[in-house]
């Protein structure tokens, strides 16, 4: 679906537009391992994301473009502890990285809640935790805004601009990733630019015509 | 199993926990409710094939066993499983085995619609009447004790709504054949 | 199934789910046993006393065994019918008791710890080879949050025939339920694979 | 859900906007009939959405704010023609009708696609499509834009500025409601303000905070 690249992505923030079906989300997740390349090699740390997909696993978080699919136990908190199975034996551990993490994004309030119950702007908060509570080195962004309300996205936007790791936003809201340090464009399955918010941006909105 | 084959029993099994909202009829002389989740039971053997329509249903088994109030009317427990249900209950798993074996086995790729409704139907049919009911009847008989010939009358009741319900599901199974095919079925 | 959440802090919630799950097993062929009505009558006295007192309200703590309940006196009605008194009062009983009993378990353990303990159970199969019990802790889970999302498809599915003027038909209930259904089906799949739940990377496909 | 309100919209085009949960999409289902209202009447052309639910079947298009819940055919050409059998008995009619749909709203090419296989922009005019074939008198859009690239966005503006009906917009995107006649702002479920898109968005943006 995507066309042969080579890139490194070295910088902190990093934001990836283009139009629907360029070819994002394939790009996604080629990065997380989700899909195998056809050809080369996607390598993330030195650790190629086929064959070292084990040393690899939890090490990159993605929010997907809708949270709701993505919360698969009934309780947030549930959700969140049921994720670290894997990662760390003791229960009573499990639960309270569960609890730091609500409490760190300011959504403690959320942990009791019954996922179909929670609006959409709660589920992707909801799922920020979740994928936060496993520590991941970089983290990807689907479309993380597209159905917030004001307020709900000034929430989202905030949880992101506090993360430590190295992050990789997909939007189609050219305001949320203008003050980004580089930005990939995508067309019909090509980077078409890989430059500057602003050069980016000029680039995109000469191909939506 | 791969995550997809699990997530598709999972919400098979969730498809038939739903339809069981759909408000059960209770008939006088059988004390076996006439319920929707047949449905959901001719779905997953149709849509799914034979050994993840097992699983689906089996599924919805153990969160019977364990309790929750899945089954239609809101029931669950151990106690249905001493109830004169058990039959159809327990029924389901050999019945969605028979409906996804025989889907599997006579639905070709290259039929046309009508041809491949009709054998969706017939599946559907073998499946979630003929067998479910043997051992439906069976069950009723053990735990009632109503004679063969009570028992056995009292399912013909279920037919009329049986064959509609077969009816939805091969033409839902046809449709998703057509358009994300999942059974695995020879010569596509 | 929206509101089978425990919530309460007696003894029986802080019981081990497997200990429970025991006990309830135990008195299902200790049941069978004996046909003797006086005796099987300390069951529904003794299950009621342990099932109003874990403090759920009343109102809804009666309104969570009325299913099930009514489907005892159904049987026990054609018991009384086909057969005679004797038999359908034991029949009475019997399930009264395990109603009562079952509904306590499930009214004092979390989703959450059914799901480990069906894990612990499972394990067996693992050895088998049959199937991960991680697996089937993971089903358990999938299922009870899934359905009320499909109930509520069910119900967007129907607002939209109302709203397109459309007459509401089976086949046209169901068909977009399960297609929609399936749609939803990779993207769960595709999360559980990046969350790495499954322990180790399984390719959606 | 709603406080009590009266209104008269006569309006072509007006927007309504509002926080999460704040009461939109209650309020465009008192208007369509989906919901009935616990006291009061809605009427519409002197009809009331409950005792003349028959004689309005159909007058009200309405846009989901998740529009994969609306199509109910596989077939996104076949959805359009089984929303008109009540309407118009002759296939041939009815075929017609829909490729004269598809093509005034150049989409002509998602006709034979399959629904579940659209992305979110292309189920939102997929939508768009079945609804206006069915010729309403009133169309509400809940969010249309909401996963839209700036192409398809301006597709569906496009599409939408272009019809000849009375239009409600619900959506969280300002710039599509600026320049409408009148904006609803609704807060906890009532109608906090009933003014010029100007007046209402400031007025928004305080409560946003
Ligand atoms: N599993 C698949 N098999 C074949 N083609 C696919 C598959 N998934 C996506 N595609 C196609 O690959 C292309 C890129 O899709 P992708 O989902 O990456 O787009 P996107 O840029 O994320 O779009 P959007 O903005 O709509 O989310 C599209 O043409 C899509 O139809
Ligand atoms: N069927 C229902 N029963 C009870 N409360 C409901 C129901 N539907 C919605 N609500 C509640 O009514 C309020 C208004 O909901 P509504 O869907 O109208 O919000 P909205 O303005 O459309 O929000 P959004 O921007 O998220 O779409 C919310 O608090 C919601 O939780
Ligand atoms: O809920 C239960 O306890 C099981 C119900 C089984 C009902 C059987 S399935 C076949 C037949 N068709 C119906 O509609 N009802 C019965
Ligand atoms: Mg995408
Ligand atoms: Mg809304």
């Amino acid at each position: 679906m995507l066309e042969p690249l080579t890139l490194s992505l070295q910088e902190r923030l990093i934001g990836v537009i283009g139009l629907n079906g360029s070819g994002k989300t394939s790009f996604a997740r080629l990065i997380n391992g989700l899909t195998a390349p056809s050809q080369g090699h996607v390598r993330l740390d030195g650790l190629d994301t086929v064959a070292d997909a084990e040393a690899l696993m939890g090490r990159v978080g993605y929010i997907f473009q809708n949270p709701a699919n993505q919360i698969i136990m009934p309780i947030v908190a549930e959700d969140m502890e049921f994720g670290l199975r894997n990662r760390e034996p003791d229960k009573t551990a499990r639960m309270e990285k569960v609890a730091a993490t609500l409490n760190a994004l300011e959504i403690a309030h959320l942990g009791a809640r019954r996922a179909h119950e929670l609006s959409g702007g709660e589920l992707q908060l909801a799922a920020l935790a979740a994928m936060l509570v496993t520590d991941p080195d970089l983290i990807i962004f689907d479309e993380p805004t597209s159905q917030l309300d004001i307020r709900n996205r000034r929430l989202m936007e905030r949880a992101m601009a506090a993360l430590p790791q190295q992050r990789i936003v997909i939007s189609h809201d050219l305001a949320l990733i203008e003050d980004f340090e580089r930005v990939l464009l995508f067309h019909d399955g090509r980077l078409l630019a890989d430059a500057t918010p602003a050069i980016a941006i000029a680039h995109y909105q000469e191909i939506a015509g | 199993m791969s995550t997809r084959g699990l997530v598709l029993v999972s919400l098979f099994a969730a498809v038939i926990v739903a339809l069981g909202l759909l408000p059960p009829i209770t008939l006088g002389f059988i004390p076996v409710p006439i319920t929707a989740q047949t449905l959901g039971v001719m779905l997953a053997g149709l849509v799914l094939g034979a050994k993840r329509g097992v699983l689906s249903v089996a599924l919805v088994l153990l969160l019977v066993i364990v309790g929750l109030p899945v089954l239609s009317g809101g029931r669950g427990g151990l106690a249905v499983f001493a109830g004169p249900t058990v039959g159809y209950l327990v029924g389901w798993l050999p019945a969605v085995f028979v409906t996804g074996l025989i889907a599997e086995r006579i639905v070709r790729g290259r039929q046309g619609a009508i041809t491949q409704t009709g054998c969706f139907f017939a599946a559907a049919v073998l499946g979630c009447i003929l067998v479910l009911y043997a051992l439906g009847t069976l069950g009723v008989m053990l735990v009632t004790g109503l004679p063969l010939i009570k028992a056995l009358s009292g399912a013909l009741a279920f037919i009329p709504g049986d064959l509609v319900k077969a009816g939805v599901a091969a033409t839902v199974a046809r449709a998703v054949q057509a358009g994300y095919p999942l059974l695995p079925i020879r010569g596509r | 199934m929206r509101t089978l959440y425990a919530e309460g802090t007696g003894p029986f919630y802080r019981l081990p789910v497997r200990a429970k799950l025991l006990l309830l097993a135990t008195l299902g062929v200790a049941l069978f046993l004996t046909r003797s009505p006086f005796v099987l009558a300390a069951g529904p006295i003794l299950g009621a006393l342990v099932y109003f007192t874990l403090g759920l309200p009343f109102g809804l703590a009666a309104r969570r065994l009325r299913p099930v309940f009514l489907t005892i006196i159904i049987v026990a009605a054609f018991s009384f019918l086909v057969s005679e008194a004797e038999e359908a009062v034991l029949q009475l009983l019997r399930l009264t008791t395990l109603m009562l009993f079952a509904a306590t378990v499930t009214a004092t353990t979390t989703i959450s710890a059914f799901i480990d303990e069906i894990t612990r159970l499972c394990r067996p199969l693992d050895r088998l080879g049959l199937m991960r019990a991680d697996d089937i802790g993971l089903a358990f889970g999938l299922v009870v949050r899934f359905v009320p999302e499909i109930m509520t498809r069910y119900e967007a599915i129907r607002d939209a025939h109302r709203a397109r003027g459309l007459k509401i038909r089976p086949i046209t209930m169901i068909m977009p339920l399960i297609l929609l259904t399936l749609r939803e089906t990779d993207q769960i799949a595709a999360a559980i694979d990046a969350r790495g739940l499954r322990g180790h990377s399984i390719t959606t496909k």
